[in-house]
């Protein structure tokens, strides 16, 4: 019998090789297929359309952020995370070194800029101006900037003296030259990232095949730690529209930034298995959406997430992988 | 055939008043007969004849055609319009043919018709020709054409024969008579001309200004087959006189508007 | 104008003699559509219900009234809706405008058709998504940005329109200018512009639709107000039935303009005389 | 048709009389389009070098021609050219299909006029990009949402066109069709259809164009190939003169579309006779 | 003041054939005359006023309109087309007006005139009336009157009696004729009754079937100011009767084109 297609949606329409763990390199290497999975990959743009499509069984597994998961089980979605692949948020503040700005206090007065009104990266940054007595309905302005070009003219021009956004849009500014200073909370690393998310029916019908695919994500991001270059010219290889226009140097040396932003948050701690959903981060970032309103008080984070696929997903040789990847 | 009895017609109009059309129509007309209707520009002929026609249902009064009320249009009853109303996007012949279609008739044998009609009215060479093609009679012509392919019972003509010039007015005015004396259609016909109302008619309605009342009727009692030479005659002339003289007589009154 | 009919003649009363015979089917008919939209949101309700949609994907109509409700009663809704109609229209109002001075060059002179025309062409074929963040930068991050993407989405069908309305104008009334040697500019203006009128309404009953649509393109991309800032906001925290809420109230308004547009045509368009309704 | 005329009769050809008197005017005119591109092209090229201006904002045409030439060279952009284009024809064809057939049950019966009408407009006024997630939950990631998207925003100018054509039907030219019994559909065939062409001519002009930006929505919100697709990801990477290379292959399909469009207008509409070009 | 060399007009059709509507016409008009054209129906008549008009082209000859070269229509030109031509969006008033205000003169003093006009059309009451409100013989005269409105030195009128019952039309002839004596306008009046042609004209045209040619030129010697009886006189007679042979004599050829 030939295996079930499953559809594997990452929460963006670009998928840059932050992605490759999920995306180029499990195909690649075959593992999904050898695990006997038959896996599609399709970009979904924004993680409420994730969700949905999770919720209506269009979509086996979607990434998104934590926080959306709980939201969304908030709102009666049946949907629970089964994997921690991005370790700690994916939200950034930045300033432009050139602006002088190096901490959370200097932002007191000034106009911040955001990818949009609407992203998470506005409770993110409401708390953390919180934390530094800044009164973020007071003190401060939003101005929605969008992301990519605007966002850099943006900052260039002064419209804005920050930026509060994600860990790839940050990366691609980079690759355009610009310098930034991060601004992190003292908490950032306590709060959770991204997860591998799914419906709770498929769940309960799917104990099979969920611990297979993500093996094969636990495998791939040990792959990608451990050979940047081969993972960006697999990645090339799958999606060659995300190769940089320019020479094979200056294309490696922008992929590299964009490498860079999401594989240095997939390296777990010591003592923590691939995946791993942390009980502290997810309560943490609970904590934090809860204060902004976007959670119930009575919202128990435990409910959300899973670890029951973690140690079938962690039984595999990482040396070999390891090997393979330097190959 | 068809029997009017107190009708009468107002309209309303984008100033506010309403234009009393038709006031108080009554006429009779039996089948086979050969009816003209003249009168005034202005005084409601095109008027009746819609209302004959179902077109326009009188706001007062009744209609009856076949001793049953008037209540739509019949296909039974061929139209040539004061314009002649052709579809731009189709040949002359696809024009003539448009009854035929819509009726569902055989349109391999009505072709026949069609070419014979289009050469009885002067068009012969022009069945593949668009209506923006045509000179303004000859428009009118596959008009006439068109109001007789299905061969209908009852012919309501408003002006048929308003943009031809004299000789084929006279050549079209003898074979509608021979049409008519062939088939014995019951034929209404709207004209400006008192000549040739006198020369098809066997009955001249003569209609006063507005409002439009039937004012006289007048039976023409000229002997059939109508030839050219008669209208040279007394016996035709005194008729012209006659209708010329009801016509100019009525007072041309004023609008009659009812506010 | 005189007056000179008989009493006679007054008593005929147009309105009198073309009374409805049954008041209760004219009724009936006047509320099928109210009928038919309760029937629909019934449908829906129990659809949602009967086959246990997520919430998440389709709320009941129940749910989305209630967040409806919410959202009118704090005032929340119609703030931001002002505001997006305020984008909207005055993006259908530049629309209009330049899309019938557009449109009456590119007719009227055979250099703009040649060189302007490909180009707006050209410029309504790229997404406007695609462009609205350049927008954004060129219009800065206010109103005017949001403006902006709503005419350059209302303006094509009106341009469209009134060129193809202008150029539909009968030859014989070209001619019966041209025979008193009207500039074109005169032409233009009392003979081709009233020509046009109702090909110019269709396309205006397209941008004003379509201009609401472009106002919240703009808002989607940058805006911290207006009814995308609330859908995306909404949308964001998975507030589906709050999304429809707004959804519904875009479409409420989009009718009412349709509505009062329809209007104002059989006032202006007066002498394209209605279709006399027969036998329905 | 028998041909009798003498030869000093057809001596006389209408083609020589009206013989232009000065060619290179003649092609001046037609090369006008060509000349103007090249000069808009320049001042744009000048304005980026003179003004500096950045590139993330606006690239040089230049850069944007390099960046074209890539693409079409490995291949890349046409094939996903192909994809959106035949997205972007199938909405369109089934919006031209469904906006023809609702607009006449509309135009010819009250009932769908005050029931599904209303509807209709309010479903237009709803961004699409709001609901496309829920059009992909309906129809799927594959290309069908994205002809969905693409229908969807082509549908409504066809409709209204529809509409506002068949409603224009002169009465005379339906009074010929009342007098005859014909019924409704007879009517709508021979006479309200070919007299609506223009109208509806004028609206596939703008769904034509709105079909393509349709799909790039679609494409926008979930896709993995495809114009819009190819859009985002250059985007994303900020190779701004590949998202221009892309909307000026966009707008070059766009210019493309409609001019075919317009040849099957003048082949179809021949009867709207043209205006005589006199004085230009 | 009009002055016609040898001039033919070919039309192109949809079905590839080439029409020839007008062959070799030669005609001088002096100014201050009034020239009236009979023919069949067909014949290139309308083709003839709208090649004068300047509204048409000539495919070869020459056509001189008060001695230069004819380019293009002339504001001094008063048109009556074979269609009336309204704006269905004005009032009569208005429509008649158009002239006046195309022409760009003074709005409040050519106001009274449209009136006197309208009057003289008998349509005093229907200033305010759209085109639509009006039967076909009305919105004829309402044509007429925003013909005459700007006092053109030329006329050029394609059947402007055409729709109009016999009163109507004796009676608006006097009145044309009344303001060409006061006035002297050059008149080319194209009409299909041979009656009003001797009636009105110092000379008739009449022009053969297709390919329409000049067959003969008419002086009419009756004296002036005519009157309804002349109509009944011998000379009167003698002239329809020559003319009508002049129509009648000429065999109507086939079509003409030329492929
Ligand atoms: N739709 C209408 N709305 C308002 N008034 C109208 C309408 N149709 C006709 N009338 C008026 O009714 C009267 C009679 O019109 P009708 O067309 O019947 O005249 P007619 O005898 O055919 O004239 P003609 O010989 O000039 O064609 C006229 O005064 C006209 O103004
Ligand atoms: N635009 C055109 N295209 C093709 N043929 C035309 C065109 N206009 C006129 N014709 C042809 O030229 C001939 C003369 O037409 P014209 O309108 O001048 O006739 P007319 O003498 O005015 O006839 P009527 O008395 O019927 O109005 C006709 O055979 C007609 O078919
Ligand atoms: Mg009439
Ligand atoms: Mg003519």
């Amino acid at each position: 019998a030939r295996a079930e297609k499953l559809v594997f949606s990452p929460t963006t329409t670009d998928i840059s090789v932050g992605h490759a763990a999920h995306s180029s390199i499990p195909i690649t290497t075959k593992c999904w297929v050898n695990e006997g999975l038959d896996i599609d990959v399709v970009g979904i743009q924004g993680s409420t359309a994730g969700v949905q499509q999770v919720s209506a069984k269009n979509v086996a597994f979607t990434t998104v952020g934590a926080e959306g998961v709980m939201m969304a089980r908030a709102k009666g979605a049946r949907i629970k995370a089964v994997y921690t692949y991005a370790r700690s948020t994916i939200y950034r503040a930045v300033a432009l070194k050139s602006s002088g700005i190096t901490k959370t206090e200097d932002l007191k007065g000034k106009t911040l800029g955001v990818i949009a009104m609407s992203t998470g990266a506005v409770p993110y940054g409401r708390q953390m101006l919180k934390a530094a007595k800044i009164d973020p309905d007071k003190d401060v302005q939003w101005l929605p900037i969008g992301e990519g070009g605007q966002a850099a003219l943006g900052l260039k021009r002064g419209d804005v003296a920050a930026w509060f956004a994600w860990d790839t849009a940050v990366a691609a500014l980079k690759t355009q030259g610009l310098e930034f200073v991060d601004i992190k909370p003292p908490y950032h690393d306590a709060l959770i990232g991204n997860v591998v998310a799914v419906h709770e029916d498929f769940l309960a019908t799917h104990k099979q095949e969920i611990p297979k695919l993500l093996r094969c994500i636990a495998k791939a991001t040990i792959f990608g730690l451990t050979n940047a270059e081969k993972t960006i010219k697999m990645h090339w290889q799958v999606y060659p529209n995300t190769r940089p226009t320019g020479d094979e140097a200056e294309a490696m040396k922008k992929s590299l930034l964009v490498y860079e932003s999401r594989f240095a948050g997939y390296q777990v701690p010591a003592g923590v298995k691939w995946g791993e959903n942390l009980a502290s981060q997810w309560n943490e970032t609970a904590k934090l959406m809860k204060e902004e309103n976007l959670l119930p008080a009575d919202f128990d984070p435990s409910t959300s997430y899973t670890n029951e696929f973690i140690e079938e997903a962690n039984k595999f040789d990482a040396k070999a992988v390891e090997d393979e990847a330097r190959k | 055939m068809i029997e009017l009895a107190g009708v009468s017609k107002v309209f309303p109009t984008a100033s506010g008043e309403r234009v009393l059309a038709l006031h108080d129509a009554n006429l009779s007309v039996k089948a086979g007969e050969f009816i003209c209707v003249v009168g005034a520009s202005g005084c409601g002929k095109t008027t009746l004849l819609r209302l004959i026609a179902g077109l326009e249902s009188p706001s007062t009064g009744t209609i009856k055609v076949n001793n049953a009320i008037q209540t739509g249009p019949s296909e039974k009853i061929g139209i040539v319009f004061q314009d002649p109303t052709l579809l731009p996007w189709r040949t002359v012949m696809d024009n003539v043919m448009l009854p035929i279609q819509v009726l569902k008739l055989d349109a391999r044998r009505f072709r026949d018709r069609a070419k014979e009609l289009l050469a009885i009215v002067g068009l012969d060479g022009f069945a593949n020709k668009y209506p923006h093609e045509l000179s303004g009679g000859m428009r009118q012509r596959v008009a006439i054409a068109r109001a007789l392919v299905h061969d209908p019972a009852m012919l309501l003509m408003d002006e048929p024969f308003g943009a031809l010039d004299a000789m084929t007015r006279d050549q079209l005015n003898l074979e509608l008579l021979d049409i008519w004396a062939k088939t014995r259609k019951t034929v209404l016909l709207i004209t400006h001309s008192i000549t040739e109302s006198v020369f098809l008619a066997d009955r001249v309605v003569v209609m006063s200004p507005r409002p439009g009342r039937v004012v006289e009727e007048i039976a023409i009692e000229l002997p059939r087959p109508r030839t050219l030479d008669m209208i040279n005659s007394d016996a035709f002339g005194a008729y012209v006189r006659h209708i010329r003289g009801r016509l100019t007589n009525v007072p041309a009154a004023q609008l009659q508007v009812a506010s | 104008m005189t007056v000179q009919a008989s009493d006679a003649i007054v008593a005929i009363d147009a309105r009198q003699v073309a009374a409805r015979p049954r008041p209760w089917l004219h009724w009936l008919d006047r509320s099928t559509s109210v009928l038919f939209a309760i029937a629909v949101l019934a449908y829906w309700e129990f659809h949602v219900w009967y086959f246990e949609v997520e919430a998440l994907l389709l709320p009941p109509p129940s749910k989305i009234v209630v967040a409806l409700w919410y959202g009118l009663e704090s005032g929340l809704f119609l703030k931001h809706l002002g505001i997006t109609v305020y984008r909207a229209l005055s993006g259908f109002v530049i629309a209009t405008a330049l899309g019938i001075a557009l449109g009456a060059l590119i007719s009227q002179f055979r250099f703009f058709e040649r060189t302007v025309y490909p180009w707006v062409v050209a410029l309504q074929t790229v997404p406007k998504i695609a462009i609205a963040p350049l927008i954004l930068v060129w219009c800065g991050y206010g109103s005017t940005s949001k403006i902006f993407t709503a005419a350059l989405v209302a303006f094509f069908p009106v341009l469209v329109n009134t060129i193809t309305g202008l150029r539909s104008c009968e030859q014989s009334k070209r001619d019966l200018m041209r025979s008193l040697r009207a500039g074109r500019w005169l032409t233009f203006r009392i003979v081709e512009l009233p020509n046009a009128l109702p090909f110019i309404f269709a396309g205006l009953n397209v941008a004003l639709v379509f201009s609401i649509l472009g106002a919240i393109v703009g808002e989607f991309v940058g805006s911290k107000d207006g009814v995308g800032f609330l859908i995306l906001d909404a949308n964001y925290q998975l507030d589906i039935p709050r999304v429809f809420a707004l959804l519904i109230l875009l479409g409420l308004y989009g009718v009412i303009c349709h509505a009062v547009l329809q209007f104002a045509q059989t006032k202006l368009v007066f002498w394209n005389e209605p279709a006399k309704v027969t036998n329905v």
